[in-house]
């Protein structure tokens, strides 16, 4: 069960893969695996941060458009700023973060309720600052172009960035003190906090961690765009981020996360669209096909350690 | 959130430390909290009202803003029941879009498919039972958590409404009877409010005088020890998607009638409406607490806010941050007297 | 309450339930082995036996909430199969469980009435329910065993007795449902209940002797042997012995349970010149609506116990102390520094540790491991910077493990999985392991442990005040305060009524029950 | 950004057979949208290409990870696509550059990203110029309503450019009609059930000071035609809008409100997508040299036509025989089919 835990999320894509690969050939001769990889990037990152923030047992419904928000202030800035403006933005939408987080732990409000709010004020922001049009990069555009325009192995650079992050958080999760803390408060918060851990602080933590991978995913929607708008790329990211993060093994009720395996959640993710396509399921059929799949992938991958399942 | 077992306990917990510090517990404390939501209803008709003297409060605004209220109202109740019981609904809009869908289809419509009369709307009901089932079986059998089920029922309710669709023009529904009823008057009110009033009294009744609701919040309130109790859980949960699935039809049909035409995304805007609605209203996201009349409130709350907000004159690029603002201060003042140390809030 | 016997006449030779070769594992553990057992009617019977030994999981399947891997269950001469719970309550079972099963959103009378609600149309007709009907019973139920409690209300609104009591009351209605001979099963009712109530539920006890019979655990020997007639060991998840309540002794009880002599608790050993600083100064200290003008202080390796009825206001007190809760005046000082911004994390940080009662949810995290567990709340010297050490953690928890005999001795197995008693252990030791323990802050710490868990328990607590730290104890029983404690305060509605310095006076358990009540 | 300089690489004309149509639309709904299907189609019938339609589900990211799935087969792709936002255009762009197909974009693209700054394989951006259909749509309206009278506007998602343009095309006609009133512009995200709300709303806040309303597009109007006449004012009220769907022929036949619409801008999906297709194609095929063609082929503003209940039978003839369309679509090339020919080059000015 706890090996299956661990694999599950590897396992799932891996057939999906292979359905696709039998079915449709050139899909891998094609450099399919890379164009995936490219689909799949800005949905790790805020699967990443949706995976943290239900590690410690809450929900954020406002990191899509916190990613949205900082693409539309780095388009704005990169101009201006140049190479500082992606740090600037990722720190703007981070203390966003960190707000709902503080929010959320020290009013005690329940989390999906409060990120709701957060993103009703998030996209009237993004409006208001684009000027409800779309932002173009106007110069130094080129600084980000590496994230797309080299590749690793035939993966573009931004997607390593993810992996890279995945691993660091993971190793957060594993082997520091925090990240222990983390999932204790996600397992039970009363219980942490008797242990005189700073459970409030942790929860902070975890909304700024999403905040701050939001902002690069942000950073990924400039590279790949060199543009935004509030309803452009990336304000969708919210339940394919859901969807990534709960079919790479995380747990919805907390305490339960592997950021590695969400690399695996994002990518079949990414992949159930563009398989669906690939295998030539007509367009009108294809929403029905997404949905069914995520739940069958979920069932697949899904920890079912603790008893209640709401 | 969701909640673990352990933070059912923990809540549990929260409650015993908030009855220590009560003098005198019992139902005090709920009723100062409705008032506050209803204190904030007529805080916002009062602020409306003197906003716009000659257009809030006239019989057709009112009869307005009880039409927009009526589909979220009977959304709402299935909600309710199944945020009650610790669950979430996202499918709302696809089970909205697949019911109205069939039911355009099955009526006298511009593309003459077939016409079933009155038993469209069963039809269109059926559809939407059999996507409770459907997310009810999966949860409850599979062990899928509610959240992602409903999440992929969304996306199948909203993929049935496209193949419905196909490629053909826009299904019309004729101008006549069936159509304008939603909107015409009964008692100076409109139809589709009393459906919804019926539908949220009835509501009512069945949580608190059935076992079906009684259930419901047993469930809600702990999983296990309502199964260690005899209910039987998976029966009683996989009723309760049924019934927000038939609610969520109900509620398609009816935004088909208003429309008068079929539309793949005929629920838009329903979910989150919904949900904001009944945690306004105070019913608790870990279930187990609150119930469908506060629900209504929220209801009204958000629909007058939103009426208002486009009365006053609100820039649309701003409005859902006021929604939003609303949204958080409601939760924030809610919570606040409540804030402890212990407490724990998912 | 006299049950008409001549319907019953041809079963009543047959025993009210009888268990042959009852076995259930969960894994690669056997909690009930191939047991066999009678309960006749009009008879009491006490369960007994060490923590983990099996008790409640029997009992489970007896409830319909377990079903035996092997072994069959008859009920008044006829075999039964306990699929749900309510296929028990209709064979006329009645159940407390050891921990509380309330729903706490529902009202008292709904509580009541769960099973039957959900299993026979008395309480609902056509799914919907009857709440005059509902209310009328459960009062009355409530009523014969003393209750005061309004059917109405709900449970969350409840003290923790008061819901033991509605708990009782659920379990003593089976009588009124069934015509055969019921059977009353309470695992560990007493052990949160404080003495008046658990003098009502030994009336009651008796009473329901009349008609059918009872199986009762409890942790508290002299409670066992008060009530029962018959008493059952086991150990290991088997019987080991069977005797007549009047042909055994505590000891020898204690013996078969354990398979050791009782080692006799006495009071810890520190220095008690009561001349050193004291390490923990509480100064009229107020909360309101809890307690007010409490004053105590404690020197290192003293032990102050605070007794009190329900609604004493000792533990919020202590609460209040490990910063968990407010205050609203006086000060509290730590190690001689007055405390400000008081929270859970400075005083864990300035050397308070906080046993609670409510072990599962507030004393540990269930689904991290033992090891995890330890050292959750001073890390020391198994972290280097903000980093963990793995290897250094597990040997500290082999070594703790060792020392206070946790068992199963894995550290790797999440501590949700042990039970109580040795999840106990493991809660005290998170405290005990840290370096510069000032005061523990003990609410309970016996409760629902078995005499040789209790027994390693009270070592370490005798081994903290050894250590230099003071102990501010809520004791299960007043013997427990008097062998333990160097000061005893006694409190009622939030004051504290008396004082008495152990190392001078020597009251009696009756001179403590003067000023509590 | 990821595209690197223009130029005119030259590439060998690909081979037919190796080559696979590819039409993205938003959603498969939309009448719009249906009608670009239909197009695609035709035109794949008539060519002898095979084509793939996209559905983006109203999402940039399912477009593009479509569209790359798409052109991961290994074929070479020449693609039309209306972008679901015009943020969309430059990594569709790049993808398809990178493979080797040919791209024509409809409708959105962002105002500084030109195919002259990509190259041959970003062929041409196509549109039907936004402010002419306001423009157009406006002054029937005012007309209309007798040149007095107040108007609601409802515009698409707030954040497109084609919506922005037709409502600056409003806003400009309505200059010469100082009688005329624009009471307030709503939001109705192209969507009938929004526009239907927000009209509810605006009839709450406005009663009968409403006489006329104006949609950025007919789904819209159809939302906002059910409001009025759920009021009880469809005879009071006129309305304009653009694109001419069915629904709304249907309604203007039938006199609705005694000829209620009274303005409509004529211009086809199926053409759009015709159009956009068959241009990519000809690049595709070597049959046009991009780097040769003239600015205005390349950012191309297309003619709409004025519709009145007058006119309209002029128009609805085309409907009814997609494919002889299609045929003087190949005779006379992509920018010379009536009644759609090439009128200008973009980019479109917005008036001031
Ligand atoms: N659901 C379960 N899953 C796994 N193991 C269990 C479960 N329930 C009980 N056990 C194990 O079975 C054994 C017997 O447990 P049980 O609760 O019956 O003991 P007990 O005699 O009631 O102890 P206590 O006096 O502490 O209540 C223990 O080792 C316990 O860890
Ligand atoms: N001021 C008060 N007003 C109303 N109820 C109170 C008050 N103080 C205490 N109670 C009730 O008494 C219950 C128990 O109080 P408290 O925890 O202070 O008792 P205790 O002496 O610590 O009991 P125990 O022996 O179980 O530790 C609480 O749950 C609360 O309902
Ligand atoms: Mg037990
Ligand atoms: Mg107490």
């Amino acid at each position: 069960m706890d090996m299956w835990a661990s694999v599950g999320p590897v396992a799932v894509f891996i057939v999906l893969l292979a359905v696709v690969a039998v079915l449709r050939p050139a899909f891998l001769g094609g450099g399919g695996i890379g164009i995936l990889a490219i689909q799949a990037t800005p949905i790790l990152l805020v699967a990443m941060g949706q995976a943290i923030v239900l590690h410690v047992g809450s929900i954020d419904l406002s990191n899509a458009a916190m990613a949205v928000l900082a693409a539309i202030l780095l388009a704005k800035a990169l101009g201006p700023l140049g190479a500082p403006a992606p740090l600037v933005c990722i720190a703007v939408v981070t203390v966003i973060g960190a707000v709902n987080g503080w929010l959320i732990a020290f009013a005690q409000v329940p989390s999906f309720a409060l990120t709701l709010g957060t993103l009703g004020i998030l996209q009237a922001a993004s409006l208001v600052i684009s000027k409800a049009t779309t932002v173009y990069v106007t110069a130094n555009g080129d600084l980000l172009s590496p994230l797309f325009g080299t590749a690793l192995a035939s993966l573009p650079a931004a997607f390593w960035v993810g992996v890279i992050l995945a691993v660091l958080l993971w190793a957060m999760l594993r082997f520091t003190q925090l990240g222990q803390g983390m999932t204790a408060v996600g397992l039970n918060e009363t219980g942490a906090l008797f242990s005189g851990l700073r459970t409030r602080w942790l929860k902070v933590l975890a909304f700024a961690l999403s905040g701050l991978l939001a902002g690069v995913a942000g950073v990924m929607i400039i590279a790949q765009g060199g543009a935004a708008s509030t309803n452009g790329l990336g304000s969708d990211l919210l339940l394919p981020g859901i969807a990534a993060a709960i079919v790479g093994g995380t747990a919805i009720t907390g305490g339960a996360t592997n950021p590695v395996n969400v690399v695996f959640g994002a990518l079949t993710v990414a992949l159930v669209p563009i398989a669906a396509a690939a295998v030539g399921v007509t367009p009108q059929a294809q929403s029905l096909v997404y949905g069914l799949v995520i739940i069958i992938a979920v069932a697949l991958t899904m920890s079912r350690s603790s008893g209640v399942v709401k | 959130m969701t909640d673990t077992d352990s933070s059912v306990k923990q809540t549990a917990t929260a409650d015993r430390a908030g009855s220590r510090r009560l003098e005198n517990p019992g139902h005090r404390r709920f009723e100062w909290k409705s008032l506050g939501e209803l204190g904030a209803l007529i805080v916002l008709l009062v602020v409306f009202t003197a906003l716009n003297p000659g257009s809030f409060l006239t019989g057709a605004n009112v009869r307005t803003v009880l039409d927009q209220a009526s589909q979220p109202l009977i959304v709402g109740v299935g909600a309710t029941l199944v945020i009650l019981m610790g669950s979430i609904d996202l499918s709302v809009e696809g089970v909205m879009g697949a019911a109205g869908m069939t039911f355009v289809l099955l009526s006298a419509n511009s593309r003459h498919t077939v016409d079933l009369g009155p038993w469209a709307i069963v039809a269109a009901m059926l559809v939407g039972i059999a996507l409770g089932l459907l997310s009810g079986l999966i949860h409850t059998r599979l062990k899928v958590p509610s959240f992602i089920v409903t999440l992929g029922v969304w996306f199948v309710g909203l993929g049935i409404a496209t193949l419905l669709f196909g490629e053909s023009a826009i299904p019309f529904l004729p101008d006549g009877s069936l159509k304008s009823w939603p909107t015409n008057h009964t008692l100076g009110l409109p139809n589709s409010f009393w459906l919804a009033a019926v539908v949220v009294v009835a509501g009512a009744l069945v949580a608190r005088f059935t076992r079906l609701g009684r259930f419901t919040y047993a469930i809600g309130n702990n999983e296990e020890i309502a199964r260690d109790n005899g209910v039987p859980v998976g029966r009683f949960k996989l009723y309760v998607f049924v019934f927000a699935g038939a609610c969520s039809a109900l509620a398609g049909v009816l935004a088909t009638l208003e429309l008068g035409a079929g539309s793949t995304t005929v629920g838009i805007g329903n979910l989150f409406l919904t949900i904001a609605a009944v945690v306004i209203g105070g019913t608790s996201l870990g279930g187990g607490k609150g119930g469908i009349l506060r629900t209504a409130l929220g209801v009204m709350l958000l629909t007058v806010l939103n009426n208002g907000l486009i009365l006053t004159g609100v820039s649309p690029n701003l409005q859902s941050a006021v929604s939003g603002t609303v949204l958080i201060l409601a939760i924030v003042a809610a919570s606040w007297p409540n804030r402890s140390s212990l407490r724990i809030v998912k | 309450m006299t049950m008409t016997n001549g319907a019953s006449t041809s079963i009543l030779d047959a025993p009210t339930l009888k268990l042959s070769n009852v076995t259930k594992s969960f894994g690669p553990v056997v909690a009930v082995n191939d047991i066999s057992l009678e309960i006749p009617r009009n008879e009491v019977v006490g369960l007994i036996g060490e923590n983990g030994a099996g008790k409640s999981t029997l009992l489970k399947i007896l409830t319909g909430l377990h079903q035996p891997d092997s072994g069959v269950i008859e009920a008044n001469g006829n075999r039964v199969t306990f699929r749900r719970p309510q296929d028990a309550v209709a064979a006329g079972i009645g159940v407390v469980h050891q921990e509380q099963s309330l729903l706490t959103n529902l009202s008292v009378a709904e509580n009541i009435a769960m099973n039957v609600a959900s299993s026979k149309d008395r309480a609902t007709r056509f799914g919907i329910y009857r709440w005059g009907r509902l209310n009328r019973e459960a009062a009355e139920i409530l009523d014969r065993i003393g209750a005061k409690i309004d059917p109405r209300t709900i449970v969350s609104q409840l003290s923790f007795v008061d819901r033991q009591m509605v708990e009782i009351a659920r379990a003593l209605r089976v009588d009124e449902m069934v015509h055969a001979a019921p059977l009353v099963i309470l695992d560990e009712p007493t052990s949160v209940l404080e003495r008046n109530e658990t003098e009502i539920l030994e009336r009651e006890i008796r009473s329901l002797k009349d008609v059918g019979s009872v199986i009762f655990v409890s942790h508290r020997l002299d409670e066992v042997l008060r009530i029962c007639d018959r008493i059952v060991v086991m150990r290991h998840g088997e019987i080991v012995a069977e005797r007549r309540t009047d042909a055994v002794s505590e000891d020898e009880l204690f013996r078969l349970m354990i398979g050791h002599e009782s080692r006799a608790a006495k009071r810890p050993t520190g220095d008690r010149s009561g001349r050193q600083q004291p390490v923990l100064e509480v100064k009229g200290l107020r909360r309101d609506g809890a307690f007010k003008d409490v004053s105590l202080s404690a020197a290192p390796g003293h032990c102050v116990a605070i007794v009190g009825t329900l609604g004493s206001g000792r533990e919020p007190l202590c609460r209040a102390v490990f910063g968990a809760e407010p205050f609203d005046a006086g000060t509290i000082e730590v190690g001689g520094k007055p405390v400000r911004s008081w929270s859970v994390h400075k005083a864990v940080s300035s050397g308070v540790a906080y046993v609670p009662s409510e072990r599962r949810v507030e004393g540990m995290v269930g689904g991290l491991t033992g090891a995890e567990n330890l050292t959750l709340a001073h890390p020391g010297g198994t972290r280097r910077g903000p980093f963990l050490k793995r290897r250094a953690r597990a040997k500290l928890a082999e070594q703790w493990y060792e020392r206070l005999d946790v068992r199963p001795r894995d550290p790797r197995m999440r501590l949700g999985r042990l039970s109580g008693g040795n999840q106990q252990k493991v809660v005290m030791a998170k405290w005990l392991l840290a370096d510069d323990l000032k005061v523990l802050v003990l609410d309970h710490p016996l409760r629902g442990l078995d005499p040789g868990a209790a027994e390693t328990v009270n070592a370490q607590i005798r081994a903290a005040c050894e250590g230099g730290a003071a102990v501010l104890l809520l004791p299960d029983t007043l013997e427990e305060a008097l062998e333990m404690a160097d000061e005893i305060l006694v409190m009622r509605d939030g004051e504290v009524t008396a004082r008495f310095d152990l190392s001078i006076d020597s009251p009696t358990t009756l001179d403590l029950l003067e000023k509590m009540v | 950004s990821t595209t690197s300089s223009g130029g005119s690489s030259t590439q060998k004309p690909i081979a037919k057979k190796d080559i696979v149509l590819v039409a993205s639309v938003i959603n498969t709904t939309n009448p719009y949208m249906a009608s670009m299907i239909q197009g695609a189609k035709a035109l794949s019938k008539k060519l002898g290409v095979p084509l793939q339609v996209v559905d983006s589900e109203g999402s940039s990211q399912t477009e593009i990870s479509k569209i790359q799935a798409i052109i991961a087969q290994g074929k070479k792709v020449a693609l039309m696509v209306n972008t679901v936002a015009s943020s969309d255009a430059p990594p569709i762009v790049s993808a398809v550059k990178a493979s080797g197909g040919y791209v024509t974009i409809w409708w959105n693209k962002p105002d500084n990203f030109n195919p002259t700054d990509v190259g041959n394989n970003f062929v041409a951006f196509q549109k039907h110029p936004g402010v002419t259909s306001g423009e157009c749509t406006g002054d029937r309206l005012a007309d209309g309503m007798g040149n007095k009278g107040n108007i609601l506007a409802l515009a698409g998602v707030l954040d497109s450019t084609t919506s922005q343009t037709r409502v600056a095309g409003l806003k400009e006609a309505l200059k010469q009609h100082p009688g005329v009133k624009l009471l307030e512009t709503r939001p109705g995200n192209w969507d009938p059930q929004i526009a239907f709300k927000e009209t509810q709303s605006a009839i709450a806040k406005y009663g009968n000071k409403i006489n006329g309303v104006w949609a950025a597009d007919d789904a819209m109007i159809i939302g906002a035609i059910d409001a009025i006449k759920r009021s009880g004012r469809i005879n009071q009220v006129k309305f304009a809008s653009d694109g001419l769907y069915p629904p709304v022929i249907d309604m203007m036949k039938q006199h609705m409100g005694n000829d209620a619409i009274v303005g409509e801008t004529f211009h086809r999906g199926y053409m759009a997508a015709a159009i956009g297709l068959y241009t990519s194609y000809l690049a595709a095929t070597g049959k046009i040299n991009p780097s040769k063609l003239p600015p205005e082929k390349r950012n191309s503003l297309f003619k709409l036509s004025c519709v009145t209940p007058k006119t309209l039978s002029r128009y609805t003839k085309y409907d009814a025989d997609i494919n002889g369309w299609i045929d003087s679509l190949i005779k006379h090339g992509p920018w010379n089919t009536q009644p759609v020919p090439l009128v200008g080059a973009g980019p479109e000015k917005l008036p001031s």
